[in-house]
């Protein structure tokens, strides 16, 4: 089983349902410890990333990454946009003159564009950012990999991480980001970043496995 | 939800479109990429000056387009801040030849957006340096934050640069310039309600009727503490006392004074306000050279306000009081 | 009640204080009794314009007190007319021999008033000559009303009375040209929601969420209907064609076009339906030749707007343009 | 029974009680058809009236009254200060020159205050204001004064004529004063200024007749 342009495609489309569909939980979630903007910036994000894909994306995976990266960057703003725009950047090149993805192909995938998110936003585990989510499962991705699990279950354990990382950023006083504003008032809330970033790895996993 | 608009997703094109015809011997507005300029752009010859950040402060920044004060302004979507490409687009279109000054807020996002933008413009041969504005003293500045929110100083900072750059100061100079400016000026805000972000469609955070959020930003993001509502006079007390003591102004000191209101709080309140304000410099035996009362950077629809005080020194104040034409501010012209 | 306020009975006269400190340079505010000056009354030979109403309405009248446009502003407590000693003592202040001009809102109170006053002014030699401000389309004028209400007309009889009367026009000439800016201006309001007065303590009236008041004045009482929250578009349609039909401006009129705010509504929105408005007006053949946008007659806390048009000839326009220096208007100087 | 200087500094006791007492319920009613202030602006400019009036009215009657009014007309504003200003304005010219009033004098002192208000405030009765509280108020003086009926008697028959009067208010459409703006939605509720008078001829009745 390998991962295809079609996949990619087919990713960004589950994208853009899930942050329509989760748009007021993030914004939410953005208000208790931010500016209530997440849930509109991811949506109107990806629905440009997947409708820009869909027209104007090249036939490689590297140009369905990049084309997705450049609409987020245009249509985002915010911190999310840089950050996911250069995930996706980062995960282009990683793609670069590759027809199909195999299961390494995914994980390097993956590991170029949260080290670019490490790099732009200099945010450390435990900051309580969407690192705090993506870490883990990139860990996870690594440890499958190692293992010779295959890519489906890679992806279904990477999205098991993200969800305990995420879920785990409650607890967290935030170091990054407008939350660290609040200083300990930003205790005991959900970090809407690491939310999104566990939904974009779900919405992988659903979509790669196929 | 009660707002005098058509749909939260065109409300920032529309205000736009209107602040485009309301001043047209001004500014215009180019809608893609999104920014506003000010008439007959680029000045030859003359540092642009540009900024932006999230929209919903109004009539910051596109308000403070126009000569001697900004070149062009960058408005991002409600409380988000502004793309790359509207920050390139924007920087290219001032450029006069002596390079662009970027005055950033000390947002994540805005720091990030106007980095990316900084290294395309670069990349094109255009000089641009950019100053970060970070005078909030509600926000600890530490290893465990941000840093601090960039807030009324940049008001202040647009103008006195954009007066620099207007008297042929160069890149440099006026840079070093919105450096001191950042450096002297510190502020604090606090809230009496909410504000409602149109997409959002309900307020950010409740507050209860004998509550108020002291320490808030300009982003409806809740403060650093809630606090019995209190009189005018004790919360003027608590702002300024914060502000004094973390700079710290001394007797003695000259500043520019800015009572600022956040959106939906009245004018009669925000005088009163700079009345007990003054009360307050003059126990410490800080002298207001300057002043300004008024709506100038606001959080939505948001009750409230927020105190900015600069140490200034003649020079800052020579050049406040040079001649500026703009939507939200006019004087010497 | 959330306000930036110490205690009701002194809100006027604190906020008033501030406005002293803010503006030493325009305006001086004598407390007893009670009205702000023009810094440099009386001017010789200059008619003087005096104006006043319930406080509440920030920037008006206060704000408005300075060269080019009223040399006296008399404030009452919130959204109750002054007294007869208090205007009496303004005009006497402002009389540099060429008589006085009393502009006055028409309500009964501030009729009744200013009558008395401009008796007294009369018994001690000082020539009076009173107009009272009519513009608001929203009450029918008719035997069975007190007649319409004085709204945002007043404003801009302020301004373009006061630069004729800088240019040296004579009482006659002076109140002659308030009438004529009376008589081809029209206005109407709308409130999203009430405000609150400070020595009531709750709102005057409650609004549903999905509610709005059509046909508001500028003292939070309830308007001529109650009607479902609409998109600005169509608040705008509605307003702009009631007041154009009842002048009637017709295709070809040049206006000066205000968009105000009542207080609590954000610039964004009002730029917003400044845009709605223009768009309005050219599909009717009018245009804009001068533009105010922001909040310029309010009702405290109200969020709302409303919106005036003034028929305007290159008379009205070049005294428009003449400088004025006050802390609310300021151009040209 | 005779109302002495002593009376009519009562009745500005009992006018400044009352009026604080009233002053939410006036408001109230203001609120609903004009702008929330009658009640403060009744109740500061009796406070004003009742002290100034102590302190600096001279011995006679008429002296009383007008210290009264001009407090009245200084300390009100709106439309209220001029018009009770007048009432006691003219009331006091009334009392020219009297050292105590008689059941005439009581009613010659109140006929001129009226008429006071009528002249300048041009409202007829059934306009929805003070004066329907008022003229009635009268009209039961004059008829009382005719059958020769005692004063105390004759102050509490004016007193339940306002009040008949005052009521009455509430199903008319105001054609004077802010309430007029409302039009048809002035319907249906209580004058604030019908509502003030039938206090001041209350208290009238209960301070006359010690
Ligand atoms: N320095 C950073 N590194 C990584 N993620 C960050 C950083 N700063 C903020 N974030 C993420 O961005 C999220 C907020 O995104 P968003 O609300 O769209 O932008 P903004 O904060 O500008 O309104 C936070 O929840 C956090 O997860
Ligand atoms: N022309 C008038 N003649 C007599 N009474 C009047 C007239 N206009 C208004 N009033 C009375 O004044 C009352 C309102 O007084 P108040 O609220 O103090 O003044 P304002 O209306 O200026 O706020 C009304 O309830 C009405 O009874
Ligand atoms: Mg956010
Ligand atoms: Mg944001
Ligand atoms: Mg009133
Ligand atoms: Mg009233």
């Amino acid at each position: 089983m390998a991962v295809t342009r079609d996949h990619l495609l087919a990713w960004l489309e589950a994208l853009e349902r899930t942050y329509a569909e989760n748009r007021s939980w993030l914004t939410d979630l953005d208000a208790a410890i931010g500016d209530a903007d997440h849930g509109a910036n991811m949506a109107r994000g990806f629905a440009a990333a997947r409708a820009e894909a869909a027209q104007n994306a090249p036939g490689d995976l590297r140009g369905v990454l990049q084309v997705a990266a450049a609409s987020l960057i245009r249509k985002v703003g915010g911190a999310s946009g840089p950050l996911y725009g250069t995930l996706f950047l980062k995960a282009s090149t990683a793609c670069a003159g590759k027809e199909t993805l195999d299961a390494a192909g995914v994980v390097a995938m993956f590991q170029a564009g949260i080290k670019g998110i490490q790099q732009l936003g200099k945010a450390a585990e435990g900051d309580k950012t969407m690192l705090d989510a993506l870490l883990p499962a990139l860990g996870a991705m690594r440890k499958g990999l190692e293992n010779g699990t295959e890519l489906n279950v890679i992806l279904a354990d990477a999205t098991a991480a993200a969800e305990r990382g995420m879920l785990a950023t409650t607890p967290m006083q935030a170091r990054k980001g407008r939350a660290s504003y609040l200083g300990p008032r930003s205790v005991g809330h959900q970090d809407p970043g690491a939310t999104s970033a566990w939904l974009l790895l779900r919405a992988a996993a659903e979509t790669f496995g196929k | 939800m009660k707002k005098l608009i058509n749909c939260p997703e065109t409300v920032v094109r529309e205000s736009l479109a209107g602040l485009a015809l309301a001043h047209a011997d001004l500014v215009k507005v180019v809608m893609e990429p999104l920014y506003v300029v000010r008439a007959g752009a680029p000045v030859k010859g003359k540092v642009g000056i540009v900024s932006g950040g999230g929209s919903g402060h109004e009539p910051m920044h596109g308000g403070y387009v126009g000569r001697g004060m900004l070149d062009a302004a960058c408005p991002g979507e409600v409380f988000t801040s502004p793309t790359p490409d509207q920050i390139e687009a924007a920087t290219r279109a001032v450029d006069g030849g002596a390079g662009v000054l970027h005055i950033v807020k000390n947002y994540t996002g805005d720091i990030m957006n106007f980095q990316m933008a900084a290294e395309l413009c670069a990349a094109q041969g255009v000089e641009v340096r950019s100053v970060v504005i970070n005078d909030d003293v509600a926000v600890e500045d530490s290893l465990y934050t941000a840093g601090r929110r960039g807030v009324g100083v940049t008001v202040l900072a647009e103008k006195i640069c954009g007066a620099a750059a207007e008297r042929g100061w160069d890149l440099a100079r006026v840079e070093a310039l919105c450096r001191k400016v950042n450096d002297g000026g510190r502020s604090m805000g606090v809230a009496l309600t909410s504000c409602t972000v149109p997409a959002a469609g309900k307020p950010t955070f409740e507050l209860g009727g004998g509550e108020m959020e002291m320490g808030i930003g300009i982003h409806g993001e809740p403060g650093r503490r809630r606090m019995p509502l209190a009189p005018a006079r004790e919360i003027v007390e608590t702002m300024t006392v914060a502000i004094v003591a973390d700079l710290p102004f001394e007797s003695g000191d000259r500043v520019i004074a800015m009572v600022n209101g956040m959106g939906a709080t009245p004018l009669m309140e925000l005088y009163l306000v700079y009345g007990e304000l003054e009360r307050v410099l003059g126990s410490k035996g800080i002298a207001a050279a300057r002043r300004l009362v008024g709506n100038y950077m606001t959080s939505l629809d948001m009750a409230g306000c927020s105190i900015t005080l600069l140490r200034a020194d003649d020079e800052m104040i020579s050049l406040w009081d040079d001649p500026v034409l703009t939507p939200g501010f006019r004087w010497g012209a």
